[in-house]
C-alpha cells in the first residue's frame, strides 16, 4: 500500500505472544477497507509483505518480553513509534506464559526440553511498560476488536482513547444476566475485573476467569473473602489469581499475601 | 562458514516470527537450507504443570490465537479420554461445527490474507482489493462466516470461552442453530466462487513431499476421531501416536521437528487431508473438485491453497448437515476426577495436533505434552526449499527469497504454535 | 412532585432541547500563557450572547467532547456588546482544551450556555455590594472567571477593589498585559509567585497567595470577597479569612466539578445537596462549609 | 352484600379475574403500545416485552432491573454530526411503552426521576419523549420481598397516585374459590382500557380487604429504616467508623447503583465512526462508583472507595432530600439483593443513624 501524507502511519508489531491480538484487525472484515481509507499500515508483518521503515505515528503491539532480542527490538520499536499502544495480557502484563515468572526456569527447561541447556530466555515474561514507556494499553486476552477501532479514531481525531473503570458486573447488568456470585454461589472474577469483554463468561453461565485484568480500584481482600465464603480452599484462590491474567500487580499482589512467596532465582 | 547467505529475515504473513537462512557455495549450490524460529519459548507444558486439568483449556488454548478452538478441544478429549467422560452425540456435533467454524476463519485469513497476494502478484489483501474486491469480500464473507459461527458457540472468535470437559457451559437454542444454517447456506456461493477463482490461478507445478499425515475415519472426514493415517500405510491411535513419530534435534537449529520413526519427512494440514480422506469430503467439495479437474493424490505443495478452499466448501456443506441433526437437549456435566494419562488427536487447521496429559487423583495436571501441526511440518518445508532452491539458483536473490517466502507459507506455518516449547535457534552472524 | 401529562406538555418548549449547540467564530486570538489563549468569539448567526460574571459554557469540539469553560470578559463592554463578542481563557489539560489550541481566528466550535449562576450567586453584580468594596482573590488560571468582575468594578468606579493574584511563576500570570490598565483604573493590585526564576525581576512577593492576605486593606464588614482557584489554595484563603474574622457570608468561592451537561440532570458536579452546574458554580462560604465532600 | 355483576365494565373500579390481565395487555397492544412486565428468568424477574399476559409472573416483586431503561435508556444518541456537511441531525422518537406490573415502588423512582429530568430550570426533551405517553398497570404488593423496605420510605406496598390501572391480589375469598382482583382506575386512559372488561362492580369490603392485606404486607417487611431526621444524622455520621467497615467490603463494582431505579448518573460523550462520516454524541449510565466519576484535570474529588460508596449512600438517604425534598431511595432492596459484598444500604442508615 502506498504512503500518503495524510493518513496515519500505522504498525503492528508481535513479540512474546499468540498472534490473538492482532488477529482482531483481520478481523476487522469491511471495516479494514475503511481503514485503508484513513490509515496507512506501513509494517504490520502478519498482514502484508510490504514493511516500510519508522517512524511510525501510532504503534500497536502485541506480546510480552521474555529474552534479550525482545529487549533490543522492542526499544527500537519505542524509538521508531510516536504513540506506542500495548495491546492485550501479554503486552500490558505478561501474558499467559508470565505463569513461568512464578515457577523455576531451571525446571521448566527441563520438564520441557530435552536439552535445557541450549534454552536463552529470561526467567520471566513481563509487558512492555518494564521496558519501555508507553503511551496507552488495551486490555484482554485477547483484545476486542472495537477497543482497537476505537483507539485508532480517537488517535485519528486527536483525542486520548477513552479508560473506563467499569466492571464486568456492569456489562452484566446491562445485559440483564442474572448475577452468578449472588444466584448461584460462583465465584466469579466480573468484580474484580476490568469491563470490556461484555460480559462474555457470565452471559455463558460461567464465572468470569478475569481475562481483561484487575478493574480500576479492585478489592481483591474482599474478593478472597468472598471466595473464601463460597468454600474455596487457598489454593483454590490462588490459581483464580494466577490464570490467564496473572501478572497484573493487584492479583500478583493478592495471591502474594496468601502464600509464602516459592524462592525464585 | 559458508561463502554466502541468503536470508528472509522476518517472515510475513504467516503466523509469528520466524525466518529463512540459505547457505550457497561460489557456484550458488545450496549447501543448507533453513526456517528459524526466533520466537521465544513459552513453555506451556511447563505452566500447566500443577494446575487442576477444568483450567487447563483455557490456558493451552492462548497457544495459539488463530486455532484456538482445536487447542480447547484437543485438550478436553484428552482429560475427557482420561476421566472417562463420554460426550453426548449432540455435543459430538457441536464440536464438529465448532472445528469447522475455525477452519473457515482460520482458512479464511490464509488463503484471502495471506497466501491470495503471493499467486497475484501483490503484497497485501488490500492491494487484491483494489483489483478484485468482489473476490475479496467473498474471502472476508466466508471468514466472517467462521468467525461468526465460532463466537456464537464460544462466546468470542478468539480464545472461546464456553467449551468445558463434558460440552459447552450454555446450549444455544435451536431456533438459533437454525439461523446458522441460513447463514451457512447463505454464503455456499462465495465458497464456490471462490473455489472456482483459485483453482484457476496458475500455480508453479513442483511435486513435493510424498509422505502425508492425518486423522482419517471411514464414516466421515477427519477431525476429532478415528486413527491417524500415513499414506504410506500406518494407522495409529492417539496412544500409539508418539511411538511412531518422534521429535527430533538437528544440528543447525535447535528448533524441535519430528518425523516418523522410520525417517520420513510428513506433511499434515489441509492437503494431506484432502489426499488422504478425498472420499469423506462433502458431496459438494467432491464434485467440484471433479468439475475443476482436480486429482489427487496431489504432491504439489502449491496447490494446499485449492485444498482449503475445498475444506471451506466441505466445511459449510458439513456444518449445515449436522447441525440439522442436532436436537438441542440440555444436559448436565458430571463427571469423577480419576489418575491417568491419555492422548488426543486432532485435526486443527494447519493440521494434526497432539496432546498428551496424566493428571493425579486430584484432578492436578502432572505431565502434558502436545505436538503442534507446525512443528511436523517444520522439516517437511525446510526439505521443500532444498529441492526449490536448486531449481531457481540462477534468478536473482530477491526472486529467490521471494519464492522461498511463498512455499513457506503454503503450509500456513504456525510460529506461535510451534514455539509453545521451541527453542530459540542461534542464528548465524553473517 | 407529582406531574400529570398535561402538566409536563405544558412545561416543555418542544422547540428548545438544551442539548442544541451553538456554532460560534473565533474573531480573536491571544496567547496569554505558554499554555493558555484568550478566544474572541461572536456566534455565527450574529446574535448576542447574554451572560452573567462568573457564569460558563459548556464548550464543545464534536468528536472530541465537552468542556465548561467560564466567561473571561466584561458582558457590559459597550465595543463587545457592539460587536457581539465575548472571550474565553483557556489552559490546555486535555482532549477539548487542547483541540481548541489547534484552531485559528475564523475557525468554528461549539457551545451551549450560559450556565450557573454567577458572582455573587443570585444577583446581577450591579445590584450587590455595589457601593461597598471589593477583594477580588485568584489563584492561576482562576482569574479568568473574575476578570468581568474586575473589569465591570472598574468602569463602575464604586468602591475599592483589591485584586490578590498568585501564580505558580510570573510567566503563568494571566493578563499580565492588562494589570497596567486595572492599576491606573483604580484597583490595588497584589501579586504573587509560587517561585520565581533565579536572578529574574520580579518586584512583587514570592510565596503563596496566602501571603498578600495582611496587605488587605479592605477589612472584615466593608465588603466582599470573591476567591477562584485550586480547591487547596481556597481552603487556605479561607482558612486565614476566617481567623482574620471576614463572615462567611461574605466569602463567595467559585468550586470546580466534573461537569457533563450543565442542567443538573448528569449528577457528575453534585456535592452534598447542590449542582454545582446551577446552584453555583459560586457558593458562600457559609454554603461551602457545612457541604459534605467538599474539604473548604 | 349484594353485588352488581357487569359484562363490560364502563370504566370504574371493579374486582376481576386474572383473565382480565390478558384483555388489558392486549387492549394497550391495540392502542400501539409495547407492554413490558416481569418474566421470571431463573428466579428473577426481568422485564421483557410480554406476548400476553401469560408470561407476566405475578411472583417476583420489583424484577432484577427496575424498568427505568423504559424512560431513561442506558445509551442513547443526542444528536448525530455529519461530519462531511456540518449538519446536525436531532432524533428524538416518542416511544409508546406501557408497563404491566410495576410496583409502586418503581412508580414513585419514575416520579423522582421525572422532577429532575422535566422539574428543574432545563427540560430534557429526551426523556420527556418517553415520558409523555406511558400508561402504568401497577400492581399493589401483598408479599413483601426479602430485602423490601418501601413502607419505611413511604413509598409502597401500595400506591394511591400516578397509576393509570391498579390492582391489588384480594386472595381467595375464604380462602376458596377463585383468584380475586381489585381492580381501580386513575386516569382517564385507565378507564379507557377498563372499560369493557368484565369483572364486578368493587364494595367498600373489596376496599377494606386491600387495605388488610397492603398492612400485612408492611408489617411483613422484615428491612426497616427510621426516616426521622435522617438526612441530618445521616449528615452528622459522616465519619462514622462504619463507613470504613462497609468500604472494606465493597468491591467499587456499581452493580448497586446500576440495578438502582433512580439512579440518574451520566455520561455524555461523543462517537465517531471508523470512517469518520458522523460523530454522535452519546449519553449513557454512569455511577458515583466509577474511580473517574468525580476526576477533573489534575484531580479526583472521590478518590477513595470510602468517598464514593458514602456518596451513593448518602445520596439516597441524605442528599437527595436536599435536592429534591423527597428520599431517592425508595425500599425496593434491590441494591441489597445483587450487592455481591452483602451490603446493606438499610442496614448502614441503621448503623450511621444509631439505631443498630
Ligand atoms: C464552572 C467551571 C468553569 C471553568 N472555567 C474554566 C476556564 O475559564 N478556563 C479554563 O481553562 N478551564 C476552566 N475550567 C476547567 C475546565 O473545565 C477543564 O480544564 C476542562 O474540562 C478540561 O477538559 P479537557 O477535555 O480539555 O480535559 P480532559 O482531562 O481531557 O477532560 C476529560 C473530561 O474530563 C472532564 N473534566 C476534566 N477536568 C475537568 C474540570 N476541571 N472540570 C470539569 N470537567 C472536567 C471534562 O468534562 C472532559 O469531558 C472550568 C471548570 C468549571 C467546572
Ligand atoms: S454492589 Fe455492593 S460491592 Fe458493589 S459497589 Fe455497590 S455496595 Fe459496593
Ligand atoms: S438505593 Fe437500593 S433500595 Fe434504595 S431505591 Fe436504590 S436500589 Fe432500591
Ligand atoms: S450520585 Fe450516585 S447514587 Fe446518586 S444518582 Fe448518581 S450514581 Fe446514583
Amino acid at each position: 500500500m502506498t504512503a500518503q501524507a495524510d493518513k496515519l502511519k500505522m504498525a503492528v508489531f508481535k513479540f512474546t505472544s499468540c498472534s490473538g491480538c492482532q488477529t482482531p484487525f483481520l478481523n476487522m472484515e469491511t471495516e479494514i477497507l475503511d481503514l485503508a481509507d484513513h490509515v496507512d499500515i506501513a509494517c504490520f508483518a502478519m498482514a502484508s509483505s510490504a514493511t516500510r521503515p519508522g517512524p511510525y505515528d501510532l504503534t500497536f503491539v502485541e506480546g510480552g518480553i521474555s529474552c534479550e532480542e525482545d529487549v533490543r527490538r522492542i526499544n527500537m520499536v519505542r524509538q521508531e513509534s510516536k504513540i506506542l499502544v500495548g495491546i492485550g495480557n501479554c503486552a500490558v502484563y505478561g501474558g499467559p506464559q508470565a505463569l513461568r515468572n512464578f515457577m523455576s526456569l531451571e525446571d521448566l527447561k527441563r520438564t520441557v526440553y530435552p536439552q535445557p541447556d541450549l534454552i536463552h530466555c529470561f526467567p520471566t515474561c513481563k509487558g512492555i511498560a518494564d521496558y519501555v514507556p508507553v503511551d496507552g494499553f488495551v486490555n484482554g486476552c485477547p483484545v476486542d476488536q472495537g477497543h482497537l477501532q476505537d483507539y485508532i479514531v480517537s488517535v485519528l481525531l486527536g483525542k486520548s482513547p477513552e479508560v473506563s473503570s467499569r466492571s464486568v458486573c456492569l456489562e452484566c447488568k446491562m445485559k440483564e444476566n442474572i448475577c452468578l456470585i449472588v444466584a448461584e454461589g460462583v465465584a466469579c472474577m466480573g468484580v474484580v475485573t476490568g469491563a470490556g469483554c461484555g460480559a462474555l463468561c457470565p452471559s455463558f453461565d460461567r464465572g468470569c476467569y478475569g481475562c481483561f485484568g484487575p478493574s480500576a480500584d479492585p478489592n481483591l481482600n474482599s474478593f478472597a473473602n468472598l471466595c473464601r465464603e463460597l468454600g474455596l480452599t487457598e489454593d483454590e484462590i490462588n490459581r483464580k489469581l494466577r490464570c490467564i491474567v496473572n501478572n497484573a500487580k493487584a492479583f500478583r499482589e493478592e495471591v502474594e499475601r496468601h502464600v509464602p512467596q516459592p524462592v525464585k532465582g | 562458514m559458508c561463502p554466502s547467505q541468503l536470508k528472509v529475515d522476518y517472515l510475513t504473513r504467516v503466523e509469528g516470527e520466524g525466518g529463512i537462512e540459505l547457505d550457497l557455495d561460489e557456484q550458488r549450490r545450496l549447501l543448507d537450507a533453513r526456517v528459524t524460529i526466533f520466537e521465544p519459548p513459552r513453555f506451556f507444558e511447563g505452566i500447566v504443570r500443577g494446575r487442576r486439568c477444568e483450567e487447563i483449556a483455557d490456558i493451552i488454548a492462548r497457544i495459539c490465537g488463530l486455532c484456538p478452538v482445536t487447542y480447547q478441544l484437543g485438550t478436553l478429549l484428552a482429560i475427557e479420554h482420561i476421566l472417562g467422560v463420554e460426550v453426548s452425540r449432540q455435543i459430538r456435533l457441536l464440536r464438529k461445527v465448532f472445528i469447522l467454524s475455525q477452519y473457515l476463519g482460520s482458512h479464511g485469513i490464509h488463503v484471502f490474507f495471506l497466501a491470495l497476494p503471493d499467486y497475484l502478484g501483490y503484497d497485501n489483501i488490500f492491494e487484491v482489493a483494489r483489483e478484485h474486491r468482489d473476490l475479496v469480500n467473498r474471502g472476508l464473507r466466508l471468514k466472517k462466516l467462521g468467525n461468526d459461527i465460532t463466537s456464537f458457540l464460544g462466546a468470542r472468535e478468539v480464545h472461546p470461552v464456553t467449551a468445558v470437559i463434558g460440552g459447552f457451559t450454555k446450549l444455544p437454542p435451536r431456533s438459533m442453530l437454525d439461523d446458522l444454517i441460513i447463514q451457512l447456506k447463505a454464503r455456499q456461493e462465495d465458497a464456490q466462487a471462490a473455489l472456482e477463482f483459485v483453482a484457476r490461478l496458475p500455480r508453479p507445478a513442483w511435486v513435493g513431499g510424498r509422505v502425508f499425515g492425518a486423522l482419517s475415519h471411514p464414516a466421515e472426514y477427519g477431525l476429532d476421531e478415528g486413527r491417524w493415517c500415513t499414506n504410506d500405510g500406518l494407522s495409529l491411535s492417539a496412544e500409539e501416536f508418539t511411538g511412531y513419530v518422534e521429535e527430533y534435534q538437528v544440528p543447525h537449529s535447535n528448533a524441535l521437528r519430528c518425523r516418523l520413526k522410520n525417517g520420513a519427512h510428513y506433511m499434515v494440514g489441509p492437503l494431506a487431508r484432502v489426499n488422504l480422506n478425498f472420499e469423506q469430503l462433502s458431496a459438494e467439495a467432491r464434485y467440484a473438485a471433479g468439475r475443476l479437474n482436480l486429482c489427487v493424490p496431489d504432491y504439489n505443495p502449491f496447490n494446499s491453497i485449492v485444498a482449503r478452499l475445498l475444506e471451506i466448501v466441505h466445511a459449510i456443506e458439513t456444518s449445515i448437515k449436522y447441525l440439522e441433526e442436532i436436537e438441542v437437549r440440555q444436559e448436565s456435566l458430571s463427571y469423577d476426577i480419576r489418575a491417568g494419562a491419555a492422548a488426543s488427536l486432532i485435526e486443527a487447521p494447519r493440521g494434526t495436533l497432539y496432546h498428551h496429559f496424566r493428571i493425579d487423583d486430584r484432578g492436578f495436571v502432572q505431565e502434558a505434552n502436545i505436538i503442534a501441526p507446525t512443528t511436523q511440518n517444520l522439516s517437511r518445508i525446510e526439505q521443500d526449499l532444498k529441492e526449490l532452491v536448486p531449481q531457481i539458483a540462477s534468478e536473482q536473490d530477491g526472486n529467490i527469497a521471494r519464492a522461498c517466502e511463498v512455499a513457506v507459507r503454503n503450509y500456513d506455518p504456525c510460529i506461535s504454535c510451534a514455539t509453545h516449547c521451541i527453542i530459540k535457534s542461534e542464528t548465524s552472524g553473517v | 412532585m407529582v406531574k400529570t401529562d398535561e402538566e409536563i406538555e405544558g412545561a416543555v418548549n418542544p422547540t428548545l432541547n438544551p442539548f442544541r449547540l451553538q456554532p460560534v467564530e473565533i474573531v480573536g486570538l491571544k496567547q496569554v500563557t505558554s499554555d493558555v489563549k484568550t478566544y474572541t468569539l461572536r456566534l455565527a448567526d450574529g446574535s448576542h450572547f447574554r451572560f452573567l460574571p462568573g457564569q460558563f459554557n459548556m464548550v464543545s469540539v464534536i468528536g472530541i467532547g465537552e468542556a465548561a469553560i467560564s466567561m473571561s470578559s466584561d458582558p457590559d463592554e459597550l465595543e463587545a456588546i457592539e460587536r457581539g463578542t465575548w472571550q474565553h481563557t483557556v489552559r490546555q489539560v486535555g482532549n477539548v482544551t487542547k483541540a481548541l489550541d489547534r484552531l485559528q481566528v475564523g475557525d468554528r466550535f461549539f457551545i451551549r450556555g450560559p450556565y450557573g449562576n454567577g458572582w455573587p450567586p443570585g444577583y446581577p453584580l450591579q445590584r450587590v455590594g455595589a457601593s461597598r468594596d471589593l477583594a477580588v482573590i485568584a489563584g492561576g488560571v482562576g482569574l479568568a472567571p473574575l476578570r468581568p468582575v474586575v473589569c465591570r468594578r472598574l468602569a463602575r468606579k464604586t468602591g475599592r477593589l483589591e485584586i490578590l493574584y498568585g501564580a505558580r511563576t510570573p510567566e503563568d500570570m494571566l493578563f499580565r498585559d492588562e494589570f497596567r490598565t486595572w492599576a491606573q483604573g483604580g484597583a490595588r493590585l497584589m501579586l504573587t509567585a509560587d517561585k520565581i526564576a533565579d536572578g529574574a525581576d520580579w518586584p512583587y512577593r514570592v510565596g503563596l497567595v496566602t501571603a498578600l492576605l495582611d496587605e488587605m486593606e479592605i477589612l472584615p464588614g466593608q465588603g466582599h470577597i470573591f476567591v477562584c482557584g485550586p480547591e487547596v489554595m481556597m481552603k487556605s484563603v479561607v482558612r486565614e479569612l476566617t481567623e482574620r474574622g471576614w463572615p462567611p457570608e461574605e466569602v463567595f468561592l467559585s468550586l470546580e466539578r466534573r461537569m457533563e451537561c450543565g442542567q443538573k440532570t448528569c449528577g457528575r458536579c453534585q456535592v452534598d445537596a447542590v449542582y454545582v452546574c446551577q446552584d453555583g458554580p459560586v457558593f458562600s462560604y457559609a454554603v461551602v462549609k457545612e457541604l459534605l465532600g467538599v474539604d473548604i | 352484600m349484594p353485588r352488581k355483576v357487569m359484562q363490560g365494565l364502563a370504566g370504574e373500579d371493579a374486582v376481576v379475574e386474572r383473565t382480565v390481565f390478558n384483555d388489558i395487555v392486549t387492549g394497550l397492544q391495540e392502542r400501539g403500545y409495547t407492554v413490558y412486565g416481569t418474566v421470571n428468568e431463573k428466579g428473577a424477574g426481568i422485564f421483557r416485552p410480554l406476548g400476553d399476559a401469560g408470561e407476566f409472573s405475578l411472583r417476583c416483586t420489583g424484577g432484577t432491573m427496575p424498568p427505568k431503561d423504559l424512560w431513561y435508556p442506558p445509551f442513547e444518541t443526542l444528536f448525530t454530526y455529519d461530519r462531511q456537511t456540518g449538519e446536525f441531525h436531532t432524533d428524538i422518537e416518542e416511544t409508546r411503552h406501557a408497563v404491566f406490573g410495576i410496583r409502586p415502588c418503581d412508580v414513585h423512582a419514575l416520579l423522582a426521576l421525572d422532577e429532575v429530568f422535566l422539574g428543574g430550570e432545563y427540560q430534557d426533551p429526551y426523556y420527556r419523549a418517553r415520558r409523555v405517553d406511558l400508561p402504568l398497570i401497577v400492581f399493589n404488593c401483598v408479599e413483601a420481598g426479602d430485602t423490601c423496605f418501601c413502607s419505611s420510605m413511604g413509598t409502597g406496598p401500595g400506591l394511591d397516585h400516578d397509576y393509570d390501572l391498579l390492582i391489588t391480589d384480594l386472595g381467595r375469598s375464604n380462602g376458596e374459590g377463585s383468584e380475586r382482583f381489585l381492580l381501580e382506575v386513575g386516569s382517564s386512559r385507565g378507564g379507557e382500557l377498563a372499560r369493557g372488561l368484565r369483572g364486578e362492580a368493587a364494595v367498600d369490603e373489596d376496599y377494606q380487604v386491600k387495605k388488610r392485606r397492603l398492612q400485612e404486607t408492611a408489617a411483613g417487611e422484615r428491612i426497616t429504616l427510621n426516616t426521622g431526621d435522617l438526612p441530618r444524622l445521616m449528615h452528622n455520621g459522616h465519619d462514622h467508623p462504619y463507613w470504613r467497615e462497609v468500604t472494606d467490603k465493597c468491591f467499587g463494582c456499581a452493580n448497586c447503583t446500576s440495578v438502582c431505579p433512580t439512579c440518574y448518573c451520566a455520561d455524555i460523550f461523543d462517537e465517531t465512526d471508523f470512517s469518520l462520516r458522523e460523530t454522535r454524541r452519546k449519553r449513557r449510565w454512569s455511577w458515583c462508583f466509577l474511580v473517574e466519576f468525580g476526576a477533573v484535570h489534575g484531580g479526583n474529588f472521590r478518590e477513595e472507595r470510602i468517598d464514593r460508596l458514602r456518596q451513593f449512600m448518602q445520596h439516597k438517604l441524605n442528599f437527595s432530600m436536599g435536592q429534591y425534598g423527597f428520599f431517592h431511595c425508595v425500599g425496593c432492596g434491590r441494591c441489597i439483593v445483587w450487592c455481591p459484598a452483602n451490603i446493606d444500604i438499610a442496614q448502614t442508615g441503621r448503623v450511621i443513624r444509631g439505631d443498630a
